[in-house]
């Protein structure tokens, strides 16, 4: 897959961001929003790696 | 190798429509058993309306889709004189995006409704009629009914032979305030007929919840049981609830709460059991008998006959309550020991008796029995 | 060839990708950023729900008097001072041996292989020196898994470093075949962020 | 990148060594399959036991704390030990085929992935042999009933076992994602990745993301069991919630670990025995990254009861699930439209798999609805629901999968007749022994009891639940059967006996190791279909 620009990949983990933002929000839950944040942590990491780790043929 | 299985495949393919027809009407001829009971409590018919709006739509769900499968096994089976591809169709966006919107509309219709009946059914009522803490530990229920503070318990159904053990009594008609308390594990408080649970958490915060019987059940008994996985005693752990009209539980309630002021539980119904951590060993004989894996060891056991004996009792189940109660032949209660969790011991005073055989149980798990044979 | 590709003035250039197994050590950090998230929400749970935090003498028993991490911080501080140093000698090494320095690495991955010893026993001194223990209620359990945890994986880390530096002083590593480098640097860096968050948390951040 | 030499061994070896220390591929996977289903028999005969004691009301066969053993192992063993290694080995055997590679990422890794689960499995039953039994807690291993007070070492054992399992799964995935995004042939662009490749890479995902919650967890189980904890006591001034809460963050996306591969086998059946390309192929990719997505946002709808929860959040989460699920049901269903269907096995499990599943993803939709889950939930309703999504969902899928790769594995084909006789018993005594099910819940009977009073009357469903799930024991006979003769005189496949699409079917059957000799171009999600058709049948998706 090509990124012109990978630190976009980041964005996979910001969804989980603004989920564990509006789950606070609603739920006022410490627990599950350190998941869903830590979630966001590691999933826009991974994209970003699998992204950049890709050679660009292919 | 090219396919040429055919002819042979045919009736495979309509033996599997025919049994999908076959699953489908099996439904429909079971449509009345794939309902819940008819709720007795004003939140469960709430949930039971829910209910139906979703079973509605999930008949029609299904039938649609599954219509859908078997018309193209039936009628897209590849013929010998099938060489050519067929089109290869890679997809449509139009149709796509339609079957992406139409259940997203149902979905979040589902929501709306199931959010309001939700608001309904976790109402509570500032002015509850009658204030229970439901008490599960393991493997029994007893119910303390409280004041209009909320704390002050009146009395505690128990093993004892106040109220009855295992049996919650409530008016009809007017909400019910329950708190739930578990001094062990996890429970659940499960009515079918209410249509309703809740889960009992050990710890600081208990859940709570009202519910209101219909009048029209006056006089009905609800069977209830716990729902979580709790031990070895999970499945025996039930519970009975019983409607009476608003009178019939005053002069109930009164008379429980007399009694209790009279007899404090701790030391038991007429004829007194030992109180816990032992008294020195009484005249008479002494009877052993254990309980383990929720049963008893012995299933007969002599006494001799008018003279007090004591029963030295060992629950051998850890974390779990047993005690031993002693029936007369006519069903009264003779004796009734205190319950104790298990692993521990117990010194039970039990009254003389006559001549006779008389029944042993444990007052938690019915169960367990045995035979007191008296001569 | 084994290079992590940045954003910017990279971004036009044709990437190669990054090799197989510093890839795979990424995404097992991945897996260990998740598995601390487990710990930290259960140490968020309990004290988002206690009365207050730490718990207090009233509560819980004379042994809340040793609850007040924030009263000494001193050590602790120090550790992460020692930590956070390490990383960049960590660094300083994986850059020496892309410049093909071997002696650059070794001395590098010695240093740093000390400082995370020096982090293993000061924190071992900590511990005896706290007054309360694991079984010590919710903040003991809680302190106790999560800076244990850290310290297995600084574990970890120092005994990748050792095998590291055995194998750089065996002249195993090029500017071009040096994936274990890489990698173990990686890690490295992982188990010191996770020690500043925790740092933060259960030394800095006020209590109630 | 890592390459083996291709020097071929030197010295004779035993085939036990052979496949003991093999580090190919294909072998591994296959080492998963067998290990898998040889779990699959010991909790098929766990759940025999458990339907046994059902069988009859006030049943004294097993003692209460038995039958509490016997159900927690079943589920155990069947979720940990079955479902989810037998996708890995799935994944394991195709998708380095599929995308053209010679082999996993990183080989050694993956024989240790596998070695670690008949490790796992022996720890795991060992419990029924040390004092107290084995963990009989439920396969949730709810806290404080899991503490050391009220459970035996047998959940100590439960626990390092799962810890162990986990493990072995996280290792797994980092290696699928390295094989997929670093081992594809030149060509071969995410857009043209099968389907089963996609699912592959997003359970991956969700293994490397969920399963380390797990194993936080059952960490911190041990420490409250064995050291004093206080995480999950309330005794100790601990959160019992708390277990449920970091558990089911894990337990919910492992249902779609457990799904996702399945609806990738399904995927790669439908088009072949259709003859057409699978419909709306990125659709059914976005879906399936959405499922993985929104999986980690509804874990408390297993909590409704709880009352700990913020119940909205997440019945609207759970109900939008329903929507990618949607999607691609819509899609199997129109890649059958206007094709032209074979009826072999693996399509007659694949059409079981869509009315199962959709049963299943159906059922699940009334618990979404939280008053209505209050009614229903931890009731028989519940177990009916979750084996039709995990029995008739992913078993018919992982049967579709064996009937349709065997010839590949083997070179040799499966017997049909047996095959259809196999396909009739099981759907049979699937719905027999469960869709009676949902009936006892409404009616209210509880799971995880040990016996019921014959005045409940629950006495002929639970009968007939248990008369079904007779014929699903009687269905493995004519599949090992099957299996067995196939092995030794089954019709030889050829490479291609099903006119495949994707590029497995260009090797040999079995393919030989480092699996191709040469590869077609790849210009499409179907390689192997346009080198057959000489066009390009693509999706016209680009990477």
């Amino acid at each position: 897959m090509r990124f012109k620009h990978p630190r976009n990949a980041f964005a996979v983990g910001l969804l989980f961001v603004a989920i564990a933002v509006v789950y606070y929000l609603v739920s006022h839950d410490a627990g599950g929003t350190t998941t869903l944040f830590a979630l966001g942590i590691a999933m826009g990491l991974a994209a970003y790696a699998l992204v950049v780790g890709t050679p660009d043929d292919l | 190798m090219p396919i040429t299985r055919n002819k042979r495949t045919r009736p495979a393919a309509l033996v599997l429509s025919l049994l999908l027809a076959l699953v489908a009407a099996g439904c429909a001829s079971q449509f009345p058993q794939l309902y819940p009971p008819n709720a007795s409590t004003s939140q469960g018919a709430e949930v039971r309306t829910l209910y139906d709006i979703v079973f509605v739509l999930a008949v029609v769900i299904f039938l649609a889709v599954e219509g859908a499968i078997i018309y193209a096994v039936v009628r897209y089976r590849r013929k010998p004189d099938d060489a050519d591809l067929p089109p290869q169709t890679h997809g449509n966006n139009l149709v796509e995006i339609i079957w992406t919107i139409i259940p997203t509309i149902i979905v979040v219709y589902l929501f709306v409704v199931s959010w309001q009946a939700l608001n309904t059914v976790e109402a509570k009522s500032d002015h509850p009629g009658v204030r229970v803490k439901a008490i599960a530990e393991r493997f029994a229920w007893s119910f303390a009914y409280l004041g209009d503070d909320g704390t002050t318990p009146l009395f505690t159904t128990d093993a004892q032979g106040h109220g009855v053990f295992g049996t919650m009594v409530v008016p009809v008609g007017e909400p019910i305030h329950v708190t739930l308390h578990s001094p062990d594990v996890i429970h659940a408080f499960y009515v079918p007929k209410f249509l309703f649970k809740r889960d009992v958490n050990p710890g600081p915060v208990e859940n709570n919840f009202d519910f209101t019987v219909d009048a029209g059940d006056v006089g009905q008994t609800f069977r209830g049981q716990c729902a979580e996985l709790c031990g070895a005693g999970h499945g025996g752990m039930t519970f009975e609830v019983k409607a009476v009209t608003r009178a019939e539980f005053d002069t109930w309630l009164k008379q429980q709460i007399d009694a209790a002021k009279k007899a404090p539980p701790a030391s038991g119904s007429p004829p007194a059991g030992s109180p816990p951590g032992g008294s020195p060993p009484a005249a008479g004989p002494v009877i052993e008998l254990a309980a383990q894996n929720l049963a008893f060891d012995k299933a007969t056991l002599q006494a001799p006959a008018d003279k007090p004996f004591q029963i030295h009792f060992v629950n051998k189940d850890n974390a779990t309550q047993h005690n031993v109660q002693i029936k007369n032949p006519d069903g009264t209660v003779a004796f009734s020991g205190d319950l104790v969790t298990g692993p521990a011991e117990a010194n039970y005073n039990a009254p003389a008796l006559k001549a006779g055989s008389y029944p042993f149980s444990c007052v938690v798990h019915p169960a367990m029995t045995g035979t007191i044979t008296v001569q | 060839m084994p290079q992590t590709a940045h954003d910017g003035a990279l971004a036009d250039l044709p990437r190669h990708g990054i090799s197989n197994p510093i890839l795979g050590m990424i995404l097992f950090i991945c897996s260990e950023v998740m598995f601390f998230a487990g710990l930290f929400a259960a140490y968020f749970n309990v004290r988002a729900t206690a009365p207050i935090w730490p718990p207090s003498v009233a509560e819980v028993g004379p042994i809340a008097e040793h609850f007040d991490l924030h009263a000494e911080p001193w050590l602790a501080a120090v550790l992460t001072i020692i930590l956070v140093s390490s990383s960049f000698t960590c660094q300083l090494g994986v850059w020496a041996i892309r410049r093909n320095d071997r002696r650059g690495l070794i001395r590098a991955i010695a240093v740093t292989l000390v400082m995370g010893v020096i982090f293993l026993i000061g924190q071992g001194y900590d511990y005896s020196q706290l007054g309360f223990g694991l079984s010590d209620g919710t903040f003991g359990t809680t302190f106790f898994t999560l800076t244990g945890f850290h310290g297995a994986h600084v574990l970890g880390g120092v005994i990748m470093l050792s095998v590291v530096l055995f194998r750089a002083m065996s002249g195993q590593f090029t500017a071009r075949h040096h994936d274990a480098v890489e990698a173990t640097s990686i890690y490295w860096h992982f188990v010191d962020v996770v020690w500043i968050a925790l740092f933060s948390i259960l030394y800095i951040i006020p209590t109630r | 990148m890592a390459t083996t030499a291709l020097t071929p061994a030197a010295t004779y070896r035993s085939a036990l060594y052979e496949w003991v220390t093999t580090t190919d591929h294909k072998k591994i996977g296959i080492l998963y399959l067998v290990n898998s289903f040889v779990f699959f028999f010991i909790g098929g005969i766990l759940a025999l036991g458990v339907r046994s004691q059902l069988a009859v009301p006030d049943n004294k066969l097993f003692s209460p704390d038995l039958y509490n053993q016997l159900f927690t192992m079943h589920a155990s063993l069947m979720l940990f030990l079955f479902i989810i290694p037998i996708l890995a080995g799935f994944a394991n055997y195709v998708v380095p085929l599929q995308i053209g590679a010679p082999d996993m990422a990183f080989p050694r890794i993956n024989a240790l992935s596998f070695w670690m689960l008949p490790l796992a499995g022996i720890i795991m039953l060992a419990g029924f042999l040390v004092p107290g039994g084995a963990a009989a807690e439920g396969w949730t291993s709810y806290s404080p009933l899991a503490q050391a007070k009220y459970s035996g070492v047998g959940t100590d054992l439960w626990l390092v076992a799962v810890t162990l399992i986990g493990t072995s799964s996280i290792l797994g995935s980092v290696n699928f994602l390295v094989t997929i995004f670093k081992m594809r042939a030149p060509g071969m662009t995410m857009f043209r990745l099968p389907i089963l490749v996609w699912t592959a890479l997003v359970t991956s995902v969700l293994v490397l993301m969920a399963t380390p919650v797990l194993t936080s967890a059952l960490i911190m189980l041990f420490i409250d069991r064995n050291y004093g904890g206080a995480f999950f006591d309330p005794a100790n001034g601990g959160n019992a919630v708390l277990w449920q809460n970091i558990f089911r963050f894990y337990s919910h996306p492992a249902v779609y670990i457990m799904i996702l591969i399945v609806m990738g086998i399904v995927s790669e059946v439908l088009p072949v025995f259709s003859r057409k390309p699978l419909f709306g192929y990125k659709a059914f990719v976005f879906a399936t990254a959405g499922i993985g997505a929104l999986g980690f946002s509804v874990w408390a709808h297993h909590m409704f009861t709880t009352g700990t929860v913020y119940l909205p959040f997440f019945s609207f989460m759970t109900f939008l699930i329903a929507v990618p699920t949607g999607v691609k049901m819509f899609n199997w269903i129109a890649t059958l439209f206007r094709g032209q269907l074979t009826f072999a096995t693996p399509l007659l499990f694949a059409l079981g798999f869509l009315t199962m599943f959709l049963i299943g993803g159906i059922n699940g939709a009334f618990s979404a609805a939280v008053p209505v889950d209050f009614a229903l939930h931890d009731t028989y309703w519940v177990v009916a629901h979750l084996h039709y999504v995990l029995f008739g969902g992913s078993v018919f899928g992982v049967f579709a999968g064996v009937y349709y790769w065997f010839p590949k594995m083997s070179g040799r084909m499966l017997n049909e007749t047996l095959g259809k006789i196999h396909f009739l018993l099981v759907f049979i005594g699937f719905n027999v022994t469960f869709f009676p099910m949902h009936l006892l819940g409404l009616e209210g009977m509880p799971r995880r009891i040990a016996t019921y009073a014959s005045t409940a009357g629950w006495n002929q469903l639970n009968l007939l639940a248990t008369i079904g799930s007779l014929i699903i024991a009687a269905s493995a006979v004519p599949f090992l059967w099957n299996v067995l003769i196939s092995l030794r005189s089954g019709e030889p496949a050829g490479d291609d006996p099903w006119e495949g699409n994707t590029l497995e079917w260009a090797t040999t059957s079995p393919p030989p190791p480092y699996n191709f000799d040469h590869l077609p171009e790849i210009r499409s999600e179907r390689p192997v279909f346009d080198a057959r058709h000489g066009r390009t049948g693509g999706h016209g998706g680009q990477s």
